[in-house]
């Protein structure tokens, strides 16, 4: 019986599992689930009873599990604190991040705006098409830390904000 | 018949006219930039060269040198695929003064239909219905301001030399007018290198019909019905259909000869496609015509059962068509979803990273055109398409179903796609019943909730399963080594036991 | 429409039968044998259940184990495939017993079928063109002697309740008939339980040409057109294609017609198909009606665009037909391969072991229908069919040259098959022209020499590459750990350089 | 520069080879092949000018190739003697081996007789077939070493032959 623990939306989920056979039989919470392994990367199970092939696979910290058509990320516990990965991916909702490296072609707030959630704040050209960046939550402009025609990656916040309590 | 083919355009268009000229039994040359070293085009071909760097100005646009890759190899044609120098006129002037074919048509009919504007009025002329809106450009915005407040609001500004969505903006008030035409204007240079754009007015609620045809240099124009690919976002079509809910057979028969007369009008000879507004009254007006095969023409060949890539390459080749219209007809349905490398659950935001897992769907009636393997990387630097899912069934209920399922088993890990999105649309009631407008998206996505949080437990479970089962079972980022495997789901399914001893349960 | 449906048979057809239950959106249920333990039928299945040792005596024929497997998992239906029970009213009797629908003809229907003397008889009451021959069987060697002399040599002996070739000889002269009757006797027995054998005269040279019905309870029949089938060893089917060069439009309708009236005349409510010997002067015979699914049936798919497992379920449960005579028509050409474990080489000799390494070709127009697997063992128990490579294009020239490019993509190690034979007999002046008769193997491949020692050099090249390259970069037989992958050569191709630094020279 | 040897068809051959950047340049006697990996198992080279994907997997000491649409089976010299398989690999026509295992349904000679090279000797049925097995050379039956009804594998010759000169 192995123990394992993953992160997955800020919670964590803990599975127990055991080899039966070819497959492997593993618990979360009160249900039980069987996975066999049928090719690399790919795993059958059963979803509403009816066999699929889901898929998996791993990147640094985290697991990739495609499951029918939607891809769920489950991070390592172990790896920085919850989340594990760019600050996007870590729930705070005060830095907005570019969601891919590319140009900002326009800045749409000044430092002491105030930002609705979902509000436009920056627009940054990647792959030929003007992509919208969004606010994650209601908030102040506390920090702009590029101008327009910069460079951006993915790793330090465009503009963070002061959140609304 | 041609001796080699040059294709100058990368990832799957590239690949299927790689296809073609194997059925063909014709050699084909492949052009790569730095980004595309371990491109799946570059190694499908059976030659390939190496044009510069990652910025398609330095490489996949530059005339010189894909001419000078086609001389080097040898190729007596080229064949630009879509995008890229497909639609510019300096590609086919260029190839004419060298002695090479160009698979298109002649650069006077790409330069008319390129531009909207003079496409327009020759349109006008023949006799073909058009939306309202300005009859030239103007780089004044006083000018847009005027024809706007003609035509009404809504409107939309477009690029001249445009499509695929670029330097496209609607504006439904005046006072949106200025920073829409900037950004359009800024978005059509990037794109185009043409910052060219007109004002016409803005169909609200339309389907988007096309017609696919194809002239021969004999004198021969057919079409190959229609296409309907009402279900756009960001005015990109993502999922496309035929034939269309929406048509009669005489309507089809109508749109489908005024489509064989703009061709005509244009002195045409190669695959185009006259793409129509369809209002919901049944009125159709004529949007634009597109020079070039069209992404989604794998539908078309599902339903006739024509191969348009081959028939494109005989008829450049100076062959007559091999077909009449009367033998042409429509059997089945045929559906198809694009997918980007894109985040479907968040306002498609473009995604990059390395394909850890990729897995295509397969059976009868299933086909995929794919430009990725798994280990590439999506890259910044080009259109986010990575692949086109193609389904052919008796019929539409069939089709949508089989779909549905053909994505469940299509597997991409590592990069976003929006195929959970695009199975919210084909399982959306508005579309299971044919209420396929352009508004789709805007209208009965906006609030949708992706919600993956039903497959947590499920997830963490495979996880599991993925973290003890033995090395190499898993695939893994670390491991990526240029040795690939794509292999389907269904194909390789392996050992499972299910009975008494071992099953699902909740 | 059925809620869950049991398949009772092995390898392709069972995975081809599932996959249409995908489609329906119907569960399937697989039984399997301890030789098929790993079998890809097995796992496609969405539940599946053992049935016994691998003599097919024991497992796959055993009524009682194939019921109670159905009533285990709360089966509906059951699909008996071809081959094993397909044929036998004794499934279909035990079904109606059960409460359990039975996909396939009534059993006095597949009586009246499955006995070629007693349909011989009907066929002749009901005008069809019968080969002279025998009117009952008989036990006797003197009542054969008499028939033969009667028809006249050379004749042909053949199991009543045959097909595939088994219990089947071709007799010269009158010396030989004794020995050939006691063969085909003990082949019968063998194959089919049943030792019952007749005569008939044998037509030389004639083409094989079948016509697929279907009909269903409401009283509606309808033909999909012919399939030839000339291309026989051992008077197995290896290459099929439709349509068939021979026939004229009104030979086709008339042959299509009398197909239907050979259905109606049973009372046939399933997809079948109605074999002819067709003479070289336009001459056509009734030879057989088969009540099941048919190995060569995709091809017929793929002209007409039907899904005839779809379709055959869908008549199974009461549905009418969803077309029409009227509606089907037949759109390019289709050529099967059958892949069968053997060698090509050396007079089909069965072959075993284990597949080493397994990728299939993929691409427009190409459909493979396998029940194989990479690291699977291909065993001595069951028929040797691995897969059946299905390609279809606009004409018949296109359609051999892409068939050959598919079987050239098409890699199988570890178990020898025909694909180089088939690549010969495809490539064959006398194939190319059409002139496609029952003995063309027999004919013209008798004096093939396969010379594989022409890419000698090479393939000590590809060896030293493989021994050199990475570990895990060649798949082994001692690394089958059920992991398996079945990716497309082209789908899968990976990292590749050209140009001057790196190319194949002479 | 490594050097690898092979058997196929009782002959030797001798190759050479080194690695440049992924792929492989091997020599054969005076002719020069680039081969590249590009999936487990799978290779690309040229054939006539066209690319094409050859395949190739190893069992115990064979290698097999497929280009084409035809299969190379190479061996180790190291193995046993040249041929390194089981007899019928072996070019030994002086032995009749069932091709796979079966069961004899006829045995066709009697020791003493004569046997034409293709003369069909004995049947033995496997996968539902009977399948003739033929003598490979002009000779005389020395042995016969199984009954009609009899199991046979491939290891073990079923008639054996005293080859004309």
């Amino acid at each position: 019986m192995q123990k394992h623990e993953f992160v997955f939306d800020g919670e964590i989920i803990d599975t127990s599992a055991e080899k039966v056979g070819e497959a492997y039989r593993v618990q979360v919470g009160d249900k039980s689930f069987d996975i066999r392994p049928v090719a690399p990367g790919l795993f059958a199970t059963f979803v509403d009873g009816r066999k699929v092939i889901v898929a998996s696979a791993r990147d640094h910290d985290t697991t990739y599990v495609g499951i029918e058509a939607a891809v769920l990320e489950l991070s390592d516990p172990s790896s920085d604190g919850f989340g594990g990965g760019a600050g996007d991916q870590a729930g705070e909702k005060d830095k907005i991040y570019a969601p891919m490296p590319g140009k900002i072609v326009k800045l749409m707030v000044a430092v002491g705006d105030t930002v609705a959630e979902k509000q436009h704040v920056v627009i940054v050209e990647a792959m030929k098409m003007e992509n919208p960046v969004l606010a994650k939550a209601n908030g102040t402009v506390k920090a702009i830390n590029f101008a327009e025609g910069d460079q951006v990656d993915t790793d330090h916040p465009i503009v963070e904000l002061e959140l609304d309590e | 018949m041609f001796k080699k083919i040059l294709v100058a355009n990368r990832s799957e268009i590239a690949v299927r006219v790689m296809n073609a000229c194997r059925v063909l039994g014709i050699p084909s040359v492949a052009v790569y930039s730095d980004a595309d070293e371990n491109a799946k085009h570059r190694h499908y071909a059976d030659e390939a060269v190496h044009i510069g760097p990652p910025p398609p100005r330095e490489s996949y646009l530059d005339i010189d040198k894909i001419i000078a890759a086609a001389k080097e190899t040898g190729c007596d044609a080229i064949h630009p695929g879509y995008g890229f120098l497909a639609e510019n006129p300096l590609l086919p002037r260029r190839c004419a003064a060298e002695g090479i074919a160009f698979i298109g048509p002649s650069p006077e009919a790409m330069n008319l239909m390129g531009n909207k504007v003079e496409s327009r009025i020759k349109m006008t002329e023949a006799g073909i219905p058009l939306v309202p809106g300005m009859k030239s450009s103007s780089k004044d915005p006083a000018v847009f301001r005027k024809a706007a407040d003609k035509a009404g609001y809504p409107v939309m500004i477009k690029a001249a030399a445009g499509g695929g969505g670029k330097g496209m903006r609607i504006v439904h008030k005046a006072d949106e007018l200025d920073a829409a035409l900037e950004a359009a204007q800024r978005e059509a240079l990037n794109a185009f290198n043409d910052d060219t754009v007109y004002l016409e007015k803005y169909i609200a609620s339309p389907r988007h019909i096309e017609f696919q045809v194809i002239a021969d240099s004999h004198g021969n124009a057919v079409h190959l019905f229609e296409r309907e690919c009402s279900i756009q976002r960001r005015h990109q079509k993502i999922i496309e259909e035929t034939p269309s809910v929406a048509l009669t057979p005489e309507l089809r028969a109508r749109m489908g000869a005024d489509a064989v007369k703009v061709a005509q009008a244009a002195d045409y000879v190669n695959a185009g496609t006259v793409e129509f507004l369809f209002d919901p009254d049944g009125n159709y007006y004529f949007l634009e015509m597109n020079t070039r095969i069209q992404v989604e023409h794998p539908i078309t060949e599902m339903v006739t059962g024509i191969d348009l890539v081959v028939e494109q390459i005989r008829v450049a080749a100076g062959l007559p068509l091999s077909f009449t219209q009367e033998q042409l007809n429509q059997r089945g349905h045929a559906i198809e979803c694009r997918l980007y490398a894109e985040d479907g659950d968040n306002n498609f935001m473009p995604s990059t990273g390395k394909i850890l897992h990729y897995s295509e769907p397969s059976g009868p009636g299933i086909r995929v055109d794919s430009g990725v393997m798994q280990g590439g990387q999506i890259t910044i630097d080009y259109d986010p398409i990575m692949a086109k899912l193609i389904v052919h069934a008796p019929d539409r209920a069939t089709c949508i179903n089989k779909t549905i399922d053909a994505i469940h088993d299509y597997k991409i890990l590592g990069v976003k796609t929006s195929r959970d999105f695009m199975v919210d649309v084909l399982r959306h009631p508005d579309f299971v019943h044919g209420n396929t407008f352009t508004d789709f998206i805007e209208k009965h996505m906006g609030d949708r909730d992706s919600n993956p949080a039903k497959y947590r437990d499920l997830a963490a479970a495979v996880a599991t399963a993925a973290a003890m089962s033995a090395p190499g079972a898993v695939s893994s980022a670390s491991s990526g080594n240029g040795v690939v495997d794509g292999a389907t789901p269904w194909q390789t399914i392996g050992p499972w036991q299910i009975g008494d001893s071992i099953s699902a349960k909740a």
